[in-house]
């Protein structure tokens, strides 16, 4: 039931906050936030209780289900686990810095702007809840159309078009998830004669090989767009760069999660054989992003374009472990996603931030601005630091032990990869050269950074020194789902690796069985 | 000719009561007002009377007709959007056109002529109501003599209906010629003895094909279409996208079912081939139309293929598809052009997108009705147009055609692009001030209607399980 | 039968051919006569009345279609002044 | 308490990060100077301690960083005697050198962020050396490189500096991910990033010479080379000149270059099983020392003589591992310290006398304005010259040249490129002496004495650079070997294949001699007749060499045209991003297609009709074609 809660309360503020706000703009923000700060603790409070007790986090924290279309035996099933709390904590945390950094930036109907934004994060919730795969896909629908609005109605000038081709790609990928989704659906039928789009039924179904592998790919590709990988990445340059502010954040720390959770919730365990067979190519894509999406980056004359390229490249890397299956990699995969969310998010609020006082992206005209703004400076840098990889910041962490993992698997791939944290060094610098370095002939007079802006950016700071320096708590909270994913993994085919830690890691799958 | 027989049709019978009573109001004592309500209290029986027959079915009156639950569903549906047309029609025509009432008349009749085409099992039914239909609709079409595109519209129609009942004619002569038979059973059953098909039957069941095809309106017959939705009044464009299409569809699967098409792989192949060149033709044209009578046109042009892909998936799902999507992209549609109307002033049509820019924050309401209209066309989640396009998707999957539900999900994506162009340009924010917009007469009737769709819909979308429960009751008896 | 196929083609053909759009209605009409005409043989062949019963339909439609596309003719040719089937042609795209 | 060591310096540069700008430049230096202080305090106190208690290391678990599937380490220290001899160098070289910036930088505006970054620097540094696990050893390498580029990057407003801090910052990472990829194999094949665990099970796992050793011992090495500047990437070093001097001092000379030294010290064991690698680590060393003392010899910047010096002396510190003679290196890396910061501190001394003018041809003739620091600056040189007996340079590194031939894995090749390099230095080391302090005064400044904040760690380091070498003395001088033996239980002896005294008095003589032939050179070129040697480098041959040599053997261009051009073209030229045009084609061909059908839609009826025919005349015949074919 409270995972109900989790998705309602946004949603329920969302309808609040575009009400409200036809009274008082104020009003809106503030219900806005406080909304997703209800659910942050909500969420925070779930995690803190079971953190206390050991070995909480391997089995199903919260199960709760309903039927909804029974005939197709469709039911709202959501469940939650250490992946989903972690997640959810992620959504809520940069959903409430996300009102708030669109405080100043969005100006007019800003009602119907903060019923957006909560609708996508109720959506993202739900993504990373739902457990029958008609509702996951609802859910997935479902977060487009509020982002699209996103896009097209608070952007920049291009707004439309990035608009459309976030839509249209996000929408093409999506369909051919519901055919695979629908396929699924019947084999399992066939063979069981139970017609479920019940995650756990639908696991473990057995098929044959080609099959297998052609629903994993309608399955992959959904995720893939969105995440997203080469060459489906065209999109997210456009949309991260034409959205406002708060979508780019969004976008960029929440709803390229998505994909990732996607692939390693349904992909990995409900193919775990064709996901094997596939594994070398979808590493294959993992570096092709990494490196094209680095070099990408450096060219981009654009702020946030830049930015957004940076996305890519750091996707790669959670393309690259996922399919590296063990557990070093996948939790990897799992803090890359949180670690690439904050600091990604953060480089587009400083982004944001930069934007409103100078009143432009292109690198070109910025430049020098380190004595006036040395405050921001100091901040930028260390997110700056954070996406090339420091050693001692939250990304330090998953990249190195997506890497660990992924050599285990596939020791070309990774060499290719380990080559990126150098592209990532060059471009990452280029940014702080850029805007903040060098000299400048004009004279800024540019207030540094105000109360509300330390108000989100500390946050950030604090969150990523921190996974970098103690990152244990998450990595033990998502311990249990990579161990149901390796040993499904080892269930179908032995481990192709000489490593003696990956054998330890199969262990019983009792975490799939659910506590009522 | 028992008691039974006629309760079993008291839809039809009801409606073509009230026209002859419109009839004679019309020649006694014309009043817009009054014969409006005639009409829309005899749909409103119509409907009723659809419920108590549930329990006698199914029901034939040989040789002509057959009421079974399929028939008695697809009545229902007909009856009911001919209820909301009504409901949208009153203040259109009261703003417009000096002779308003014998527009119900004739809506009446061609209601009645689907009505006849739903439930026939004859060729001599389905010529009697293909024609009423079709007859009636001339006049509907041209109705508005005012505008000159309204008659032009007109005459296109009808010389191209009549040119194509004369294939179905010759058709039909051709194979009774040969068979000996005109009740779709007789026939099947003749030719499953036969075993094969001659070629004059095969050539007759072309014709006959072409014919019906012109009516749904299918690539390669889909020309017409768009004159005629411009043409036409926006009711009577409604009309014509969902109650005629709808009644022919109807006839179509009966007849496919009667004669076990698919037993002839061949018809399933020409089928299949009008069902992708439909998607494709009907999305293309649509993709950048400026004007949206046009642009609803083309779509439906392509959501007649992805009916078509249900039909062919030759499951047992394609029919609930079928039926569930009916029920979804009729009120959808119609509900599409009740914006129009309601959007429309008592001169001018608001038909060309550029009327639509901003919309929403001059209209909130009404976009929202649009926006819900335009995203279940779509097939986005949350409508009803979503869970319809699902049922389909899945009675492909089901018959394992995925290359038709491959260029269905293709199709899909590229429809998407020409609805959300709307959408867009509803909640676009450029300043509005400069250019004059059409003054919308907002009756409130009309208003109230697309409330009511628009909470349909989302419901359909939202909770869907009755309306599924009911259709597989339907299936359950058809079998 | 063949006398029917010939009569339906040839209204096929004059229909393509035509502008005017008198004759081209009345090309119409030859052809749903041939069709009349297949279903008299047809129901002669099998010796039952349904063909003069569908027949007699054709008739009463043909009828009907006729007087309807007249009056749309006229109104037509006031608007137009012209018979010409291309100077319909106000809707493209 | 060892914790304390890296905390103090990371704690200090906290607070000037957060509220350096608040402060006077007063606070700011106590604050600095004083978390050094203290840190070098500690580091005595445990040193001693250290000394006293027999036990042959200190290590402090303080939490558990990652701990993923197999895979474990953490926050943990460990002081073992190679660890204390780098803390006790940079703890006290670095507070030196702290103090002395405060005389230096008192007039930069940007004083604390300058302060902030050197105190993050050495607590990275400190943590690089303490770390007991490599991952939190490669934490500490990052850190520094961090704190390199930013400190090289310092004087922001001038592009050039900020190239030259991402070309070091760069250079260096692509090292650091030759050392991730080792780290990997070693993970993979120990189970354990624990260096302790390595050491102690490489041996039981990998028999002398099994590729994959080498092939990690070979990526360390690469690792190595990025930090300490050797070939082949040794090409940052000199642009990081344009940091500060007292950076240079201390992280290009001191410190973190030597972090090479220190990994593969720290690593001994496996490229003891990689007989391959080491070798290669003693031919980069040899290699680099010659190339760099050839570069040193043309230079015009005073600074990137000492830092072509600096990349030559770590060469033979490199030369000395390869040959196995680790605590050779070790104790050549802390002489090397004490002089060469000296120097730089020295030359830093000249430069704010000279106004920040760093050019040689432009000095001269200081040692009358600036006796003290001539007198300390000699002392320097002459201990990185190697004058015998007086100077700590010369034990050191008579040891390696001596070392490099009668080692075991030595070879009288190396012995000769390090007489030669010895040669080398002590020319060029004197004729920036004599550029500088001898002759006519060539710039028209009005040098000033810097003030004691400058001065006193110069007296300090001149006598540490003089007394340090005392610690180990050769066979032939009573064979005093304090530092070796302390080094001992980390380190092993070298193994000798000649042990005859005869000849190691040869090559100590000549050694000596040849560098007194090189400061007589220097002389001569400088002093004595420099048109002649005007009119010698005005040779055709030898312009193109002094070119050839003052651009550091042309390795940058080369870089540049293999690697940096073709990254940037291709990224300019794909700015647009090929992959989208796909998609945009795509959209086009839709286009395309509505309009061609838009075509159909004439709105003739005549038009219509036809398509009605041609669509029943393709039906009929398709049906028709299925039947009789």
């Amino acid at each position: 039931m409270v995972l109900l809660y989790i998705i309602l309360i946004p949603m329920l503020g969302a309808l609040l906050s575009w009400l409200l706000a036809a009274r008082k703009a104020a009003l809106g923000r503030w219900v806005a936030l406080l909304s997703l700060l209800a659910g942050l603790v909500l969420v925070t409070g779930i995690w803190i209780t079971h953190a206390g007790n050991e070995g909480s986090f391997n089995q199903w924290l919260y199960n709760w289900q309903q039927p909804w279309i029974p005939h197709f035996g469709i039911s709202l099933h959501l469940a939650m686990d250490g992946l989903s709390l972690v997640m959810l904590a992620l959504t809520f945390f940069l959903g409430a810095l996300s009102v708030l950094v669109s405080w100043k930036e969005i100006k007019f109907r800003t009602g119907f702007f903060h019923f957006n934004l909560l609708f996508v994060i109720a959506g993202i919730a739900g993504v990373f809840l739902t457990m029958d795969l008609f509702l996951f896909y609802f859910f997935w629908e479902v977060m487009l159309i509020p982002m699209y609005f996103l896009i097209g109605i608070w952007g920049h000038e291009r707004r439309e078009y990035a608009a459309y081709k976030f839509f249209l790609f996000t929408q093409a990928g999506g369909l051919l998830m519901l055919l695979a989704i629908l396929g699924l659906y019947f084999v399992h039928g066939a063979n069981t004669g139970v017609y479920t789009f019940d995650y756990f039924a639908l696991l473990n179904t057995p098929m044959e090989r080609a099959l297998a592998q052609w629903l994993m790919l309608g399955f992959l590709v959904a995720f893939v767009v969105k995440l997203p990988a080469v060459p489906f990445h065209t999109w997210l340059p456009d949309a991260h760069t034409e959205a406002p502010t708060a979508g780019s954040v969004v976008l960029a720390g929440l709803l390229l999660k998505t994909g990732a959770y996607g692939i390693l919730r349904f992909v990995l365990p409900l193919f775990p054989e064709a996901a094997h067979d596939f594994a070398p190519w979808a590493m294959l894509l993992g570096v092709a992003g990494i490196l094209y999406g680095g070099q990408l980056a450096y060219s981009q004359p654009d702020l946030k374009r830049l930015i957004a390229y940076t996305s890519v490249s750091h996707m790669g890397f959670v393309l690259l472990g996922a399919f590296a299956f063990n557990e070093v990699a996948y939790q990897g995969v799992v803090m890359q996603m949180i670690t690439h969310g904050i600091s990604t998010g953060a480089l587009f609020m400083l982004a944001g931030v930069l934007y409103e006082r100078i009143h432009t992206r292109e690198l070109g005209r910025m430049g020098g601005l380190w004595p006036t703004l040395p405050a921001m400076g100091t901040v930028t840098m260390v997110f700056v630091m954070a996406s090339l990889g420091l050693p001692g910041l939250g990304n330090f962490i998953a990249e190195f032990l997506i890497l660990l993992g992924s050599w285990q698997a596939n020791k070309v791939m990774t060499i290719l990869a380990t080559v990126g944290l150098v592209v990532a060094t060059i471009y990452s610098l280029r940014i702080m050269q850029r805007v903040f370095f060098g000299h400048t002939e004009r004279q800024y007079a540019l207030p540094d950074l105000r109360p509300r802006e330390w108000a989100m950016l500390l946050p950030l700071v604090a969150v990523i020194l921190w996974l970098g320096i103690y990152p244990s708590p998450v990595l033990k909270t998502v311990t249990n789902d990579q161990l149901r994913m390796s040993n499904e993994a080892n269930n179908q085919k032995p481990m192709r690796t000489d490593s003696s830690f990956v054998m330890r890691t199969s262990i019983t799958t009792d975490s799939l069985i659910i506590p009522n | 000719m028992t008691f039974d027989d006629l309760l079993a049709l008291g839809p039809l019978i009801n409606i073509c009561g009230a026209a002859v009573l419109c009839m004679l109001l019309v020649a006694i004592w014309r009043n817009h007002r009054l014969i409006y309500f005639v009409t829309l209290v005899a749909f409103a029986l119509a409907l009723m009377s659809v419920v108590p027959i549930a329990q006698l079915l199914p029901h034939t009156v040989p040789p002509l007709v057959v009421v079974d639950m399929f028939a008695l569903f697809n009545s229902g549906a007909i009856v009911g959007s001919g209820l909301i047309i009504v409901l949208l029609s009153y203040n259109y025509f009261e703003e417009r056109e000096e002779r308003k009432e014998e527009y119900y008349l004739l809506l009446l009749l061609a209601t009645a002529g689907a009505l006849v085409l739903v439930i026939s099992r004859h060729f001599m039914s389905l010529f009697l109501g293909l024609e009423m239909l079709s007859i009636s609709l001339y006049g509907l079409i041209a109705y508005l003599r005012a505008r000159p595109r309204s008659d032009e519209a007109g005459l296109k129609y009808l010389i191209l209906a009549a040119l194509s009942s004369a294939f179905l004619l010759f058709g039909m002569a051709l194979v009774y010629g040969f068979t000996g038979h005109m009740d779709f059973p007789g026939i099947g059953n003749y030719l499953k003895q036969i075993g094969t098909l001659p070629l004059p039957v095969i050539a007759g069941f072309g014709l006959m094909l072409i014919g019906i095809g012109f009516k749904l309106g299918i690539v390669p017959f889909h020309m017409w279409a768009p004159d005629i939705y411009e043409g036409a009044p926006l009711p009577v464009a409604a009309f014509v996208a969902t109650i005629s299409k709808g009644g022919v569809l109807v006839v179509l699967i009966r007849l496919y079912q009667d004669i076990h098409g698919r037993d002839y792989t061949m018809l399933w192949w020409i089928l299949a081939i009008t069902a992708i060149a439909s998607m494709f033709v009907g999305n293309w044209l649509a993709l950048t139309q400026q004007n949206i009578k046009r642009m609803l046109a083309y779509s439906s042009i392509a959501h007649l293929g992805y009916l078509l892909v249900a039909f062919l998936s030759g499951a047992q799902t394609g029919l609930e598809a079928i039926a569930f999507y009916l029920v979804a992209y009729f009120p959808t549609s119609i509900g599409a052009f009740g914006v129009l109307i309601v959007m429309s002033s008592s001169v001018q049509d608001a038909e060309t997108v550029e009327d639509y820019r901003g919309l929403f924050w001059r209209y909130p309401w009404v976009a929202l009705a649009f926006t819900v209209m335009l995203l279940s066309l779509a097939g986005i989640p949350l409508t009803a147009g979503f869970i319809g396009k699902f049922y389909i998707v899945m009675a492909g999957v089901d018959g394992q055609r995925w290359f038709l539900l491959l260029m269905l999900v293709i199709n899909s994506v590229i429809g998407l692009y020409y609805y959300i162009r709307i959408v867009a340009m509803m909640f676009r924010t450029t300043d509005t001030s400069e250019r004059v917009f059409i003054r919308p007469s907002l009756p409130l009737a009309g208003n109230v209607t697309l409330g009511l769709l628009v909470v349909m819909l989302v419901g359909l979308g939202v909770y869907p399980t009755a309306m599924m429960h009911i259709i597989q009751q339907m299936m359950t008896l058809i079998k | 039968m063949t006398l029917a196929g010939i009569l339906f083609t040839l209204g096929l053909v004059s229909m393509l051919i035509r502008r005017n759009m008198i004759f081209m209605l009345l090309s119409v009409e030859v052809m749903l006569n041939a069709a009349g005409l297949a279903f008299i043989v047809a129901s002669s062949h099998w010796g039952q009345p349904d063909g003069q019963v569908m027949f007699m339909f054709i008739l009463a439609m043909a009828a009907a279609e006729v007087s309807v596309g007249l009056a749309l003719i006229l109104q037509l040719y006031h608007q137009l002044k012209t018979l010409d089937s291309d100077a319909a042609s106000r809707m493209t795209g | 308490m060892l914790w304390l060591i890296p905390a103090l310096p990371f704690f200090s540069a906290l607070i000037l990060i957060v509220g350096g700008r608040s402060l006077s430049k007063a606070a700011v230096s106590v604050i600095a100077c004083g978390s050094m202080g203290l840190a070098a305090a500690i580091t005595l106190v445990l040193g001693w301690q250290f000394l006293q208690g027999g036990e042959n290391a200190v290590a402090q678990h303080l939490w558990s960083w990652i701990q993923s599937g197999g895979f474990n380490a953490g926050i943990d220290l460990r002081l073992d005697a190679l660890s204390l001899a780098f803390v006790f160098v940079i703890t006290f070289v670095g507070f030196l050198i702290h103090v002395y910036s405060t005389g230096y930088m008192a007039e930069d505006a940007d004083f604390s962020r300058f302060f902030a970054c050197m105190n993050l620097f050495v607590g990275a540094m400190l943590m690089l050396v303490l770390a007991d696990n490599l991952l939190l050893l490669y934490f500490g390498w990052e850190g520094v490189g961090l704190c390199s580029y930013l400190l090289i990057g310092f004087w922001y407003k001038d592009p050039a500096n900020g190239y030259a801090a991402r070309k070091a910052f760069i250079v260096t990472r692509v090292g650091d991910t030759a050392m991730a990829i080792a780290l990997f194999m070693l993970f993979q094949h120990t189970g354990s990033l624990q260096i302790q665990t390595i050491l102690s099970g490489a041996p039981e796992l990998w028999s002398t010479g099994n590729e994959t050793v080498v092939l990690i011992a070979f990526l360390l090495l690469g690792g190595a080379v990025g930090k300490s500047a050797q070939l082949p990437l040794q090409t940052w070093l000199p642009d990081a000149m344009a940091g500060p001097t007292p950076v240079s001092a201390l992280i290009h000379a001191a410190t973190m270059v030597t972090a090479g030294v220190y990994l593969i010290a720290r690593t001994h064991v496996l490229f003891a099983l990689a007989p391959t690698a080491q070798t290669a680590v003693a031919i980069v060393g040899a290699i680099t020392l010659l190339l760099a003392g050839c570069s040193a010899l043309v230079q015009t910047d005073i600074k990137r003589v000492l830092a072509y010096s600096t990349i030559s002396q770590i060469g033979y510190m490199f030369l000395a591992l390869g040959v196995g003679a680790w605590s050779a290196a070790i104790f050549h890396f802390v002489t090397h310290a004490f002089f060469k910061a000296l120097l730089f501190m020295g030359a830093g001394a000249v430069i704010v006398a000279m106004h920040h003018e760093q050019d040689m041809f432009k000095m001269g003739g200081l040692r009358k304005q600036l006796p003290a620091v001539f007198w300390v600056f000699l002392i320097g040189s002459a201990s990185l010259s190697a004058i015998p007996f007086i100077t700590s340079g010369f034990y050191s590194k008579d040891q390696i040249v001596w070392l490099a031939w009668s080692s075991a894995q030595g070879h009288s090749a190396y012995w000769v490129i390090a007489i030669a390099g010895a040669f080398l230095t002590a020319m060029y080391t004197f004729r920036m002496v004599f550029l500088t302090f001898y002759g006519e005064p060539r710039g028209h400044h009005h040098p000033h004495t810097p003030g004691n904040s400058m001065m006193i760690p110069l007296y300090i380091l001149a006598a540490c650079s003089t007394l340090a070498g005392f610690v180990e003395l050769p066979h032939t001088m009573g064979h005093f070997t304090l530092f070796s033996d302390f080094l001992q239980p980390v380190l092993p002896a070298v193994h000798l294949v000649q042990e005859s005294a005869a000849l190691e008095w040869t090559s100590q003589l000549l050694a000596a001699g040849l560098t007194f032939l090189g400061i007589y050179i220097a002389w001569v070129w400088v002093i004595k007749k420099p048109d002649g040697m005007l009119r010698f480098s005005q040779m055709p041959f030898m312009q193109w060499l002094r070119a050839y040599w003052f651009t550091g053997w042309a390795f940058d261009a080369a870089y540049n045209e293999l690697f940096v051009h073709p990254f940037v073209r291709t990224a300019r030229m794909n700015r647009k991003d090929i992959v989208d045009r796909i998609y945009t084609t795509l959209a086009r061909i839709m286009q395309w297609c509505h309009d061609m059908l838009a075509r159909t839609q004439s709105g003739l009826l005549r038009w219509y009709i036809m398509g009605v025919v041609i669509g029943a005349v393709l039906i009929l015949s398709v049906l028709i074609w299925r039947v009789y074919v």
